[in-house]
């Protein structure tokens, strides 16, 4: 079991599935950005499963791992700063009130 | 790394160097605030040097990862001038809302730097990573009115939906790197061509391209991935706006080039039907839309998701088997970055007074108040409808005619598009009708924008005329640029 | 190996226990992370399931990318996510508050999203070595400055402008913004 | 000469960018550019036509001047160039003679107008964009103009803003533009992907050597013909034209009548050599022409406002060109499109003047013996009446004759029936305008009629001047008939095509067919123009008329007139009259008025229906963008799916 891909990618997939339902069901942005970052979690599953059984693309997945790692970090920064300047202004971290433009 | 890598990076690391030097001027001279812009405009104007000095060349460093070629160029040198215009258009902006310059100018140099590394990058990775640097100071930018609940409002939605779909992005990128081996463009494209010679493709990698096409439709703003567009351009301050419905935009063509046109080349047969479904819903539902909007800056919002349609029509072309559909995505973008920019800088140069909205009854009796920015405005608006000789015109006859060359299903694209270009008028000029055919409910002070803003004005028009009158002048360069890769 | 490939008597090998001990402490974190009501909870139920996700890595023989989950997701973005939390004072709420009106949907997506990429994966033969392959650090270390020293550099760029970014829109106000729409 | 050319359109261009940055400042005299500039346009454009018409350049030999090249992309060639041969000679004639008139007497007509700065800088755009139109050597510069003039006529059409029926006839004139614009454009698509080139000569060449199949031949002449229709306002696209009257007179007399509307005709006619290898397509391009011009001539029957009157009754003379074009009656067409432009933009202008007398009424019910106190008006006028009615020697006349001729000698005699009953309702109609406006007792608001005055002299002298052309075109180049000098001029650009179709034509016959019809045809309109003198014209208050005259109160007057069988005066003279109401105004009245409805209702309908929906359209796919961000998010997470599921349909293809 632990030793084919596709329980790897199987898991990569729930994972990633559970994250969409976070961002689309929570109210709160904080909550969404969790969820943004389990899918990203579950990209990087996939990524290392993938390295760790094609042999061409065994280190490969290392690096890009840890690209992505960056990069998800750098997201976070804006994110919660934008949270936390939205959050001055509006005084509720529910996204679902911040609707002043609708249609 | 070695010299000559970073030779054929120069506009990159060029632009790297602007932005620290913004920011290490404004240290060192507080509150100084011409410095900043002399710094910036400087700093972008040798970069622009930089990377007229590269035309001609070609090359690649980085071990394939990054390539020199002539859309390289091209694209740099069309960020380049998105830079320059929004510093010339947002200092206007900036200031009297006590913003701070030396940020705006650093974060939007970060981006271009992005964008401009995305014209360049022959590598999945490296694609990605650019997209980011793009698109993450774009959210800051959004959000730099931070006091304005419109602003960050619009800002945290283009965060949210902008990460969420990055992350599908990237799992298309994951799948499509775990089937073909390699994150270098030509290993994919290789690879995939051996795929497509087999006949059908695997449903892994079915998967892996959905997934890159929803990301990627996501970041050009195409229906049903467009719902960020209006709150974000309508909450973000004006040339802002400006910049994010041109500067991501044509980040995003630059991606498809590089990706679907470099890359999936090969596969190019299986992506035919989902951008000429793309394409069609998106321009008709844009303009659809744009028609019963009351509020100017939304309303070029919504426009722009039309031309993010018209423009996919020249992708499609170029799937279809027509070539020039390349050249054709290129000058629309040029065309579409100019006309757009100058559209929104008129919206911009109104709001110069704080308070003012974009309403469209701000526009009323416009034309009667102040004849040059009436006259701007209508030109701009004009060349949006595409109305001949201006720039709009070429941009839409190029795709389309693309489009009719490719023949088949392309030809219905066509006549679709050809439908679409004449019900936006409706609601371009209804524009032009307030200018010009409404007294103002109110009296507003003629706006006089500063000496910077209106040379960027003047540039955006002349261009737009230009492109219009003289396309040849662009045809060249975009023809060059639209034979890369293979 | 010292204690054998698989336990004793039943003839399960250890990795595959532990791959669904993982798997599955995985999966359960991330749904709490997504269902609880306390979003402190949530905040710490994010924790571990980065944590199980290290191990899973390590499962994968790639110790390098399992320590720096635990370090920048762990030490850092897990902490960041925590201080937003106690600033914006969010506190416990009924559901109601926590969900969308669009909860249901959203469900109905999710699922529909896991079947689709579990049904790919199963119906398509991978390339496949058919066994884990270990990676050695030296050789990332190798790969991450040569072939991929530009996006490497770029990272540092991006993570620079988001620092900057950040700062600026996250530090209290000195002067007044004018309003604009 | 040729490189005078580029001078026409580029003076009132130049006269456009001026008063448009700097009128406001000019003040009064903010119309002395614009003013000048077209007329130094007149000057050197008379010299080039007379030079062309002089010179008889035949396809593709005439007088051209490439600019630059325009876009050398995409293995296409168009370049930035003008063209001169007889046919662009007549319309610049046409074109700038009246527009530069118009300006004049929009001196007079706009003086108190605080947008008169505004009102110049449009009418000279409209002239660059229509002599650009004339002048392009290749279809997409054509193509340019036409989409400039309509922009102009939509200014213009709006110029009076505050109105909000301006606003809404702007609107709707440009949307039915833009329809016909489609099928212009689609035929620029199907002539570049077909023949690989967009010069218009160079197309020419090709179709009649037989480079495009007979289907694509067909293909681009009715899509070119689209696009004619709709600038036209031919049958079903005439509807904007009627409500375009919302716009300052000068406009009507300029755009709606005398230039822009010819646009169509003027397309059709150069592009001869394709509707020539068409000929099923020059039978629709009959059909519609004629239909239109019984349609619009039996509903300008009951129209009171004076200025529909002669929006329906431009409408029909340009079906009449129509006709005359589709029947290959080639130089007919243009004959008669020169005679009308002079002739009703005559009618227009002088129908300004009367609104302007009247303080601004336009309802003829309201006006009435005019003829004395505005005598200029009213006798210019009258010239142009008995010109369009078709009354020998006046322009009008010979045209029509042409045209009628013409038709009956290529054996469409439908056309020529139907095209001489237009004749009769053509003078009927006319004459009624007359009558109720400068004839019989007065209706006019007594506290208008103490001001009422001739119109100065801005506004006077070119209906003076329009009143010659109107009279005396038809003997100066139509005479003798079919072998005039305008047939001299225009011969080598349809010389091949009336030959390619195999139609020798016979020569004229005074004493033969050709004058046989053309009595007829007079005595009809003399009937006609007696009819309506009769029933317009003429005080009697023994049926109490000039105590309630409402002529379009129809079936009202004709009850009245039964009971008021006894008082007759003698029975000729009832049997006249009642014969003259049953034919023109009961049954013409009930037709038209069905007409009327069908046009109002079914054709404009669905014109406005269409614009309703797609706006209702947007209004709901707004709804869609609610402002939440989940609702977007789960939106693309649905597109997600769906693209997914799309790639796996396309994967096991």
């Amino acid at each position: 079991m632990s030793g084919s891909l596709d329980s790897y990618l199987v898991l990569s997939g729930l994972l990633f599935a559970i994250g969409t339902f976070g961002f689309l069901a929570r109210r709160n942005a904080i909550s969404m950005l969790m969820s943004i970052e389990l899918m990203l979690n579950a990209v990087n599953l996939t990524v290392v499963a993938f390295g760790a059984f094609v042999p061409a693309l065994k280190t490969h997945a290392a690096v890009i791992a840890l690209l992505v790692i960056a990069v998800a970090a750098a997201e976070a920064t804006v994110g919660l700063a934008l949270v936390m300047a939205i959050y001055r202004n509006r005084k509720t971290p529910l996204v679902d009130e911040y609707d002043s433009m609708s249609e | 790394m070695n010299w000559s890598d970073i030779g054929t990076i120069a506009p990159v690391v060029a632009s790297v160097l602007v932005a620290a030097a913004i920011l290490i001027v404004d240290l060192a001279l507080p509150n100084r605030r011409q410095a900043v812009i002399a710094t910036a405009l400087g700093g972008l104007g040798v970069v622009a040097a930089v990377i007229l000095l590269q035309a001609g060349h070609a090359g690649s460093a980085f071990g394939g990862a990054y390539s020199l070629d002539n859309l390289t160029v091209f694209l740099d040198a069309i960020f380049v001038a998105i830079a320059v215009l929004t510093i010339l258009f947002g200092v206007d902006y900036i200031e009297p809302r006590g913003l701070p310059i030396a940020e705006f100018a650093a974060i939007l140099v970060f981006a271009v730097t992005g964008a401009m590394l995305i014209a360049g990058s022959t590598d999945l990775v490296l694609l990605f990573v650019a997209l980011e640097l793009m698109v993450l100071p774009g959210y800051v930018l959004a959000g730099f009115a931070r006091r304005d609940p419109y602003s960050t409002e619009g800002a945290i939605k283009y965060f949210l939906l902008g990460s969420f779909s990055s992350a599908i992005l990237l799992f298309g990128l994951a799948y499509v790197w775990g089937i073909t081996g390699t994150t270098r463009v030509d290993g994919v494209a290789a690879a995939l061509a051996k795929v497509a010679a087999g006949g059908s493709i695997q449903p892994g990698l079915a998967m892996g391209l959905a997934f890159m096409s929803a990301g990627v439709a996501f970041k050009m703003a195409a229906v049903p991935f467009h719902y960020w567009t209006p709150d974000a351009y309508q909450g973000s301050p004006t040339p802002i706006t400006a910049y994010l419905s041109v500067g991501p935009k044509v980040g995003a063509f630059a991606i498809a080039l590089r990706l679907f046109v470099g890359a999936l080349g090969p596969l190019r047969a299986d992506w035919l039907p989902v951008v000429i479904v793309l394409a069609a819903v998106t321009m008709t539902l844009g303009n659809l839309v744009a028609i019963s909007q009351d509020n100017v800056k939304r309303m070029l919002a919504y426009s722009s998701i039309a031309h993010t349609g018209y423009i996919l029509v020249g992708l499609a072309a170029y799937a279809g088997g027509q070539h020039s559909g390349l050249s054709a995505i290129l000058f629309y973008g040029a065309a579409y970055t100019f006309m757009n920019m100058g559209a929104f800088a008129v919206v911009a140069a109104l709001q110069r007074q704080p308070g003012v909205s974009s309403q469209i009854a701000t526009f009323a009796g416009l034309g009667r108040r102040d004849p040059w920015l009436g006259a701007l405005m209508a030109v701009f608006l004009l060349s949006l409808t595409g109305i001949p000789p201006l720039a709009g015109f070429w941009a839409k006859a190029y795709v389309i005619l693309a489009a009719v060359q490719a023949g088949g299903w392309l030809t219905a694209l066509a006549v679709l598009a050809m439908v679409n270009a004449a019900a936006a008028a409706f609601y371009y000029l209804r524009v032009v009708v307030y200018m010009y055919m409404r007294e103002p409910a109110e009296e507003l002070r003629p706006s006089s924008p500063g000496l910077l803003f209106r040379v960027g004005l003047g540039v955006t028009c002349v261009l737009t005329v230009v492109f219009g009158l003289f396309p040849a002048i662009a045809t060249a360069a975009t023809n060059a640029a639209g034979v890369f890769g293979g | 190996m010292p204690i054998g490939d698989s336990i004793p008597l039943i003839g399960i090998r250890w990795d595959d226990v532990l791959f669904v001990a993982l798997a599955a402490t995985l999966l359960v974190s991330a749904l709490l992370v997504v269902t609880l009501r306390d979003i402190i909870r949530c905040g710490l139920a994010l924790i571990a399931s980065f944590a199980s996700l290290a191990g899973i890595y390590v499962l994968l023989g790639n110790p390098l990318v399992a320590a720096t989950q635990v370090l920048v997701y762990i030490g850092a973005i897990s902490v960041l996510v925590l201080f937003a939390i106690m600033l914006t004072q969010t506190k416990n709420a009924p559901a109601r508050l926590v969900f969308q009106t669009q909860t249901l949907a959203a469900a109905v997506a999710a699922v529909v999203i896991a079947v689709v990429i579990t049904a790919t994966v199963l119906a398509t033969t991978w390339p496949s070595a058919g066994q884990r392959l270990w990676t050695s650090t030296t050789d990332v270390a190798h790969l991450l400055f040569h072939d991929y020293v530009l996006p490497f550099e770029v990272v540092s760029v991006l993570l620079t402008a988001a620092v900057i970014g950040g700062v600026y829109l996250a530090r209290r106000e000195i002067s007044k913004d004018g309003e604009n729409r | 000469m040729t490189y005078l050319i580029p001078l026409i359109p580029l003076l009132p261009l130049a006269g456009f960018v001026v008063t448009g940055l700097l009128g406001r400042q000019m003040g009064r005299e903010s119309h002395q550019i614009a003013v000048w500039a077209v007329a130094a346009s007149w000057a050197v454009a008379m010299v080039v036509a007379f030079a062309a018409l002089a010179h008889g350049f035949g396809i593709g030999d005439g007088a051209g001047i490439t600019l630059w090249n325009w876009i050398p992309a995409l293995g296409f060639k168009a370049e930035m160039g003008f063209y001169v041969d007889a046919l662009t000679g007549c319309l610049l004639i046409v074109v700038t003679t009246i527009g530069m008139l118009v300006h004049i007497y929009s001196i007079g007509y706009m003086a108190h107008d605080p947008g008169k700065w505004r009102f110049f800088a449009y009418l000279n755009l409209f002239m660059f964009s229509m002599l650009l139109l004339v002048l392009a050597d290749n279809f997409l510069l054509v193509f340019a103009g036409w989409e400039l003039v309509g922009l102009c006529s939509y200014l213009l059409i709006g110029f009076w803003y505050p109105r909000r029926s301006a606003a809404v006839a702007a609107k709707k004139a440009f949307l039915v533009n833009r329809i016909g614009d489609m099928g212009f454009a689609l035929a620029i698509m199907a002539i570049w992907t077909q023949l690989g080139t967009l010069n218009m000569q160079a197309v020419f060449k090709l179709v009649e050597g037989g480079g495009l199949s007979s289907t694509w031949i067909a293909v681009v002449a009715l899509l070119l013909f689209c696009g004619a229709v709709g600038k036209s306002a031919q049958f079903p696209l005439h509807v904007w034209l009627p409500d375009a009257m919302e716009g300052p007179t000068p406009v009507s007399a300029l755009i709606h009548a005398a230039t822009m509307v010819n646009a169509g005709v003027y397309l059709v006619a150069r592009c001869n050599p394709i509707f020539g290898a068409a000929p099923g397509v020059m039978v629709v391009v009959a059909a519609i022409g004629i239909f239109t011009a019984v349609l619009a001539a039996s509903i300008a029957f009951t129209q009171t406002d004076i200025k529909r009157v002669l929006a329906y009754s431009t409408i029909s003379q340009l079906g009449y060109m129509f006709a005359a074009l589709g029947v290959g009656a080639w130089t007919a067409a243009i004959f008669h499109l020169m005679s009308h432009g002079f002739f009703k933009g005559l009618l227009f202008l002088g129908s300004g003047s009367v609104i302007h007398a009247v303080g601004d009424e336009q309802d003829m019910r309201k006006m009435g013996g005019l003829a004395r106190k505005i005598p200029i008006t009213y006798v210019t006028m009258l010239i142009g009446s008995v010109a369009i009615a078709g009354v020998p020697p006046l322009a009008g006349f010979f045209s029509k004759d042409e045209i009628l001729g013409g038709a009956f000698k290529s054996g469409f005699l439908w056309v020529w029936a139907i095209g001489f009953v237009v004749a009769g309702m053509t003078a009927f109609y006319m004459f009624r305008l007359m009558g109720m406006t400068f004839w019989g007792p007065s209706h006019v608001d007594p506290e208008v009629e103490q001001h009422i005055h001739e119109s100065p002299t801005t506004m006077t002298r070119p209906l003076i001047l329009l009143a010659i052309p109107a009279a005396a075109l038809g003997l100066l180049i139509g005479f003798p008939p079919e072998s005039g000098l305008l047939h001299q001029w225009l011969a080598p650009v349809f010389e091949a095509t009336i030959a390619a179709g195999g139609r020798t034509e016979a020569a004229y016959s005074f004493f033969g067919i050709d004058g046989g019809l053309a009595i007829v045809t007079t005595g009809l309109v003399a009937i006609a123009i007696i009819a309506a003198w009769r029933l317009f014209g003429v005080d009697m208050p023994a049926i109490g008329l000039h105590a309630e005259p409402r002529p379009d109160q129809v079936r009202e007057v004709s009850a009245r007139r039964g009971l008021d069988f006894l008082y007759r005066g003698s029975a000729a003279k009832w049997w006249f009259d009642d014969l003259n109401n049953l034919l023109f105004v009961v049954w013409g009245g009930r037709l038209a008025g069905a007409v009327w409805w069908f046009d109002r209702v079914v054709i404009d309908g669905t014109v406005n229906g269409v614009g309703t929906v797609t706006t209702q359209a947007g209004l709901r796919l707004r709804r869609v963008q609610t402002g939440h961000v989940q609702n977007y998010a789960l939106g693309i997470a649905i597109g997600l799916i769906a693209m997914a599921l799309g790639y796996f349909l396309i994967a096991v293809r």
